[in-house]
């Protein structure tokens, strides 16, 4: 009975959602959106008065520093204060035990983390106490001073460490030391592969990277009273800390207020989770009675925040003789570090999406997420699908290779087509896609790179080589997960005609609050500069889950046209009564309301907000906004089975690469012959866009293919800076062309689906396969470092020999 | 950081066993090594400074001989920090003393030395140069030591 | 003595600060602490990220790698005394307008050391501003738009903006 | 960071007696930019910080036919590679500085402090030691010239007193028919190079043999490394592909590079052979033209 309910209400969800898909009018009908928007914030910015979480300050402020293990591992036996109690200057220390065995983590089930460890610690500077005192320097002395007797355990640092018989266990209740685990079957892959023509397996492994953004974790905390407490983090996600420490200092969540500075980039992890300074803050203000700041060293980010996970993949692929896939079985195993984090979601992405952006009748996959005393892995752009889509773009390539198929010729055989209007395709696992590009991507980047041309172009010339790779990615937008998914905005029309836009959504550099904007001005029928945003304060605006799963544009975008829609109307009525007509009649557009049949019949945008607030019977104009559809039971994702939509909507991309390689050092770098041909749906801002394209994805995913990684030997990061972790700079940064392939998703605002975070997950295998296209020598393990490509090549140069 | 070598010397192995096992002689192989006790039968009670150019630092550590066999195998525990907290450093040794022809005994050693706070901010370069001499100079220092045991 | 304040003169923005600071005090934290100037920003702490970057006597210069003692009589220029009341910079201008910005964390320190380099070479080639942009990390931009937006403001510069 | 008491003397005597007054207690800061890195990282803690940046009698590059090239201490990285001076005749010294670090750095660094850290990934001291280049270094007991080769002790570590400061780089006229080129592997330009190498190439004039040559290498020791036997497979020979092949091996064998996170001693050691022989080539092609 109850499971026919469930049946009904699904098919009723269902309807509702396919069938009112966001009205979409023809482009050259918008008057703001799809052209070059100048950022709203760009001027604080670039003039310095945007304020960052370091930069702000208030009366009588101490600063706080965090004591860390020397241990990766280790029971802790005793931790005496004393001494830094009584260094002058300080004003109140605190350990884990003030926390009064308070636990966080990513659901329910996973809350295994201390905000600081009070009986074990479980990697390499974890943190164990805190001080906050008259300054900085004065802090880290007294850190110096807190004794802490631990009793050292062996660990654990790799995940096949981890795995076997009798290993030290990280977290003594969780046998096997696995973290997460899941096991998908879709079709029938050994039938598959007994009838592939070809069939071929390969590990590929992908290293512990940091996130890369350079403002380091920084928080402000103050208690304006006893019973409510005020936090300034920088968080990328600040209902996230709104949940987390209402639970952790037992406050309702009326009471705790997280506002919103300017954010130095997300990308996933520590800017939306929590790291021991937002609790330790909190609580060294609570017990000095003063607010208390602290900023985290570029060693403190670099050594304990939250990396990508380290993950060893092993793919195999059965193909047609024409190269047409069959099956893939997928093997993933991850190195998770000390706590569970956002792991399941991580490894979970690693399958969600194996059906994207090529045909895929039979899937089998099994995930493996291992604890290590290593610091703990989480979400990065391109999110667990950055993982299995390098190894999947890479191995099609060697396909190609045995199969002598153009790797681009492969491509499009495989390729999801677009489908028609209202038609919805579904991939095995039950993502449904309104809108796919990929195809049009692959064509219009071999193209424009000249694909044809430059493959059969001369290789070697002197002691370099060039080639060319090619890969497609494909990526979420607009998260479907279940609970606090939902987000709503306000649109509030101020009695002189100016606009504040109200969202509980943050802006981390992506510029979400630019497109919000231009989206609520477009329905409005005014100017981008008639609307001021109102950055995020959960006193005042709506709760929204965060920046993160490419969510903001498209469902909280939706919720910004919807509150937009809900204030037109309110004001149209106020028309219509004016004159004589049926709201509906009606329409604002360029500062002007007019009756549609006779657009001589118009009102100015001021006086109507006048008149509409001012004669009887006045109103105060708020338009509220909702988007569902990150909540929308339609085919949300179930976890064990792996069935279902994880996004509201999938963005698509091709990218052509250039690579020169030093033959004689294997030095590789990446020429400005490179291309990312992007389905984002429908571009609301191309630069943006563009930027979010070639900054926020492709770039990091050249530092991910040649430079990023993080060396370790036992839980100690031995490139704890940024001279020796290399991020790729402005020297090593190819010239990328952009293309738009537009689509117009019915699922998206105006047509739009996630901007970017595709093209993170292409990058690399275009590298890879460009680097085997000049050389010869494949690289499955990532970064292609100077030394690995040399060694790579010198086999070569030997086995030819022979 | 890993560290392994071996060499050979011609003398009787119990001697070379006694000898290596003798905190006097320790203490005048190990480079910058400025107090080493034995306190008990297991126990080595250690201060042991270095300089790299203008950074010193003075390690005080214990040494726990956590496996004897005499005389061919001992695996030495060591554990301390910097009297300066410019780091916390942990340490352990396997040697080896093998019998070969020619009345020599080859004396082989395997060493895994974490040093991790402050000094660790550098990275590993400067240290792991710094380690390779340090090495060099013991096993050196040592040899010389033990050719006089006969 | 040890720590003991001592005086610093010091011409920030055209403005004359007289102040005593200790002397390890670091430029950066002068100019964020006592001057309240937060546009350098506090990143690596390391020399090596440069969104602290500021203008010393015409020279850029990371700000975390000066003694504010070092400053002592000389000229620092930061981000805050860039633009004439409402009037941008050319540099600030085309950052604006070809869309170069994304979180903003690095921008005062590029900015600032893109000024430096046209103030230096009106006319830099694109491996000049490469290497110039070199000393600045960003996160989310991917260089490309920040590159064309210095040789863009070079050009209205050489047209006497 | 830990407190120190400061100074900051406006001359060099001032600077010395400040030396002498706190000898082994105090620190010089020049520009700053190793040594305040590792002062914020609480490596070192000294008592007295003499700051001697503001000593501008320290600022200046002179060049004179017979004397050749001389450097202040304090002459920043940026002024000596933009000097027309060492353009027009100490090419590789500004081709070197352009790769050094980033613009921020040299603008503000000085050519002597980077001497005085004695940091064997370097660059500036292989090609000052290519050059043969001197140093002075004065005290109040007096002053002495030392070889830039034998300058660099340890890792990190200088022949230089508590008490002394370095005052000036001496730099000897190039001689005719010489080329000097320096080369290093760079991941991200800027980087310290995972290995370098500085060469000079003397051709008796007429026959084009090898009358001398100089290679050093950065990053391939404790120190910075001549690579003498490297050299003899040049001097005296007609030098052509193969034989500077050879110096690349004969180098590498000369090497005992660090094995680190940027890359094993086995790799450099390879690279050894590489960067040995662009280096050398590149100088001998420049000696032939000169």
């Amino acid at each position: 009975m109850a499971e026919k309910k469930q049946g009904v209400k699904k098919q009723r969800m269902k309807k509702q959602d396919i069938a009112k898909p966001t009205v979409i009018l023809k482009e050259e009908a918008y008057s703001v959106i799809g052209k070059p928007i100048p950022r709203v914030d760009a001027k604080a910015k670039v003039t310095g008065e945007a304020k960052y979480a370091a930069d702000i300050e208030v009366a009588d402020m101490l600063w706080g520093a965090i004591t860390r293990s020397p241990h990766p591992h280790a029971r802790i036996i005793h931790i005496d204060t004393s001494k830094a109690e009584s260094l002058p200057g300080v004003k109140a220390v605190i350990t884990g035990k003030d926390f009064g065995g308070f636990r966080w983590g990513w659901s329910r089930e996973t809350r295994d983390e201390e905000p600081l460890a009070t009986t074990k610690v479980r990697y390499l500077y974890e943190g164990v106490a805190a001080v906050a005192a008259i300054d900085e320097d004065i802090a880290q002395e007294a850190c110096d001073l807190i004794e802490v007797e631990y009793e050292p355990l062996p660990g654990v640092f790799d995940p096949f460490e981890a795995m076997k018989e009798g290993a030290p266990l990280v977290h003594e209740d969780r046998k096997g030391n696995i973290c997460v685990e899941y096991h998908w079957n879709f079709g029938n892959v050994e039938k598959a592969f007994a009838e592939s023509y070809l069939v071929r397996e390969d590990t590929f492994q992908t290293p512990r990277m940091a996130k890369g953004y350079i403002e380091p974790p920084a928080v402000l905390a103050y208690w304006p009273d006893s019973t409510h407490l005020t936090v300034i983090p920088a968080k990328g996600s600040p209902y996230f800390p709104y949940r987390i420490l209402s639970n952790c200092f037992n406050l309702p969540l009326s009471n705790v207020r997280i506002i919103q500075p300017f954010i130095g980039s997300d990308f996933g992890g520590t800017k939306n989770d929590m790291v021991s300074c937002d609790f330790s803050a909190p609580m060294l203000s609570k017990k000095s009675g003063k607010p208390v700041k602290i900023v985290y060293t570029q060693f403190d980010e670099l050594t304990t925040c939250l990396r990508r996970h380290p993950m060893w993949v092993t793919m195999k692929t059965g193909v047609t003789k024409d190269g047409r896939l069959k099956a893939i079985q997928t093997k993933v195993i991850s190195d998770g570090g000390a706590y569970t984090r956002m792991s399941p979601l991580s490894n979970f992405l690693t399958g969600i999406c194996m059906g994207l952006p090529y045909k895929l009748p039979n899937f089998k996959t099994d995930v493996f997420c291992y604890f290590t005393n290593n610091p703990s892995s989480a979400a990065m752009r391109g999110h667990g699908i950055y993982h299995t889509r390098f190894a999947g773009d890479v191995q099609m390539d060697m396909i190609a290779e045995e199969l002598g198929i153009d790797p681009v010729e492969m491509r499009l055989r495989n390729a999801i087509e677009n489908p028609k209007p209202g038609k919805i395709y579904e991939t095995i696992n039950k993502l449904h896609l309104a809108t796919c590009g990929v195809e049009e991507c692959i064509e219009k980047a071999a193209q424009a790179i000249q694909w044809e041309e430059k493959k059969k172009a001369e290789r070697v010339k002197g002691s370099k080589a060039y080639g060319i790779g090619f890969a497609c990615g494909t990526y979420l937008s607009g998260t479907k997960l279940s609970g606090h998914n939902a987000c709503a905005a306000m649109v509030r029309i101020c009695e002189d005609g100016s606009v504040n836009y109200v969202t509980g959504a943050t802006d981390v550099g992506q510029g979400s609050d630019t497109v919000m904007c231009a989206m609520v001005a477009e329905v409005l029928g005014i100017g981008l500069e008639d609307i001021d945003i109102k950055r995020v304060d959960t006193a005042h605006t709506p709760v929204d889950p965060g920046t993160y799963g490419s969510r903001v544009t498209v469902l909280a975008g939706e919720a910004a046209i919807n509150a937009a829609k809900d204030a037109k109307r309110m004001l149209l009525e106020a028309a219509a009564k004016e004159f004589g007509v049926k709201p509906e009649e009606m329409n604002i557009k360029n500062k002007k309301a007019f009756v549609k049949a006779n657009p001589e019949m118009s009102i100015p945008w001021a006086r109507l907000v006048r008149m509409a607030c001012y004669t009887t019977p006045g109103m105060v104009i708020i338009g509220r906004g909702q988007s569902s559809r990150g909540i929308s039971t339609y085919g949300l994702a179930d976890f064990t089975t792996g069935i279902g939509d994880i996004g509201t909507n999938y963005s698509f991309t091709a990218q052509a690469q250039e690579v020169e390689v030093d033959l004689e050092t294997g030095v590789v770098k990446c020429t400005d012959n490179s291309v990312i041909a992007h389905d984002c749906g429908f571009p609301l801002n191309p630069p943006a866009v563009d930027t979010q394209v070639v900054g926020g994805a492709y770039h990091p995913g050249v530092g991910a293919a040649l430079y990023c990684e993080f060396e370790m030997d036992k839980g100690l990061t031995l490139n704890p800076n940024l001279v020796d972790y290399k991020l790729p700079r402005a020297y090593e940064a190819p010239m990328t062309k952009v293309i738009h392939v537009i689509t117009n998703d019915p699922f998206g605002p105006f047509g739009a689906k996630e901007a970017s975070e595709g093209s993170t997950c292409t990058a690399a295998p275009a590298v890879i396969n460009a680097i085997h296209h000049a050389t010869g020598v494949w690289i499955k393990d990532l970064p292609a470092k100077p030394e690995k490509v040399f060694w790579a090549l010198k086999e070569k140069r030997e086995k030819g020999k022979k | 950081m890993q560290m392994e070598g071996k060499f050979t010397l011609k003398a009787p192995i119990q001697k070379l066993w006694d000898t290596l096992l003798d905190p006097e002689t320790l203490l005048s192989c190990i480079p910058g090594a400025e107090k080493i006790e034995r306190i008990d039968e297991k126990t080595f009670d250690c201060v042991v400074k270095q300089k790299v150019g203008p950074i010193s630092v003075k390690f005080k550590f214990k040494s726990i001989l956590s496996k004897v066999e005499p005389p061919t195998h001992i695996e030495v525990d060591g554990e301390g920090e910097d009297i300066g907290k410019a780091g916390h450093f942990v340490q352990k040794s396997v040697v080896d003393l093998r019998q070969i022809p020619g009345g020599e005994v080859e004396v082989s050693y395997r060493t895994d030395a974490t040093i991790v706070g402050k000094l660790a901010m550098f990275g590993d370069r400067i240290m792991r140069a710094k380690a390779k001499k340090v090495e060099e100079e013991f096993t050196k220092a040592l040899q010389e030591r033990l050719k006089n045991v006969v | 003595m040890k720590g003991e304040p001592k005086e610093l003169r010091l011409t920030v923005n055209g403005k004359v600060y007289e102040l005593k600071v200790k002397p390890k005090a670091l430029l950066n934290d002068v100019l964020r602490k006592d001057l309240k100037l937060t546009g350098a920003k506090r990143g690596c702490l390391e020399s090596t990220c440069g969104v602290c970057t500021v203008i010393l006597d015409g020279k850029a210069v990371r700000s975390c790698s000066v003694l504010a003692l070092q400053a002592n009589g000389h000229e620092v220029t930061t981000i805050e005394g860039l633009a004439q009341g409402d009037k941008l910079h050319p540099v600030q201008r085309a950052f604006i307008d070809h869309g170069a910005i994304e979180c903003g964390f690095c921008i005062p320190g590029r900015v600032m050391m893109a000024k430096a380099l046209l103030d230096e070479n009106p006319n830099p080639s694109r491996e000049e501003v490469k290497l110039a942009m070199q000393g600045v990390l960003c996160a989310d931009s991917g260089y490309v738009k920040q590159i064309e937006a210095v040789e863009i403001a070079a050009e209205k510069m050489r047209g006497g903006e | 960071m830990k407190d120190f008491e400061y100074f900051a003397p406006k001359t060099v005597e001032e600077a010395l007696s400040l030396l002498s007054q706190y000898k082994g207690e105090a620190k010089i800061v020049a520009g700053g930019q190793s040594m305040l890195v590792l002062m914020r990282q609480g490596l070192i803690a000294p008592e007295y910080v003499v700051d001697i940046k503001g000593i501008s009698a320290l600022d200046y590059m002179t060049y004179d036919e017979r004397l050749g090239l001389k450097i202040g201490a304090l002459t920043t990285h940026r002024a000596i590679e933009k000097s027309p001076i060492i353009q027009k005749h100490f090419g590789v010294l500004s081709e070197m500085e352009t790769n050094l670090a980033t613009i921020q750095t040299r603008n503000w660094g000085t050519i002597g402090g980077n001497l005085c850290h004695g940091d064997p990934a370097g660059d500036p001291v292989p090609v000052l030691m290519t050059l043969d280049a001197k140093l002075k270094l004065k005290s109040l007991s007096g002053e002495r010239m030392v070889a830039m080769e034998g300058f660099s002790k340890d890792i990190l570590e200088v022949d230089l007193e508590p008490d002394e400061m370095l005052i000036e780089i001496q730099v000897p006229v190039p001689r005719s028919h010489t080329g000097v080129a320096h080369e290093k592997l760079m991941v991200m330009q800027g980087d310290a190079g995972i290995v370098g190498a500085a060469a000079s190439i003397t051709l008796k004039s007429g026959n084009g043999i090898c009358e001398d040559a100089r290679i050093v290498l950065s990053n391939a020791a404790s120190i910075p490394l001549r690579a003498k036997e490297a050299e003899r497979c040049l001097i005296g020979k007609a030098i052509n592909e193969d034989l500077l092949t050879e110096a690349g091996e004969v180098a590498s064998k000369e090497a005992d590079p660090p094995s680190d996170v940027h890359a094993s001693a086995e790799y450099r050691r390879e690279m050894v052979k590489v960067f040995v022989k662009r280096a050398a080539k590149r100088a001998l092609e420049m000696a032939r033209l000169r």
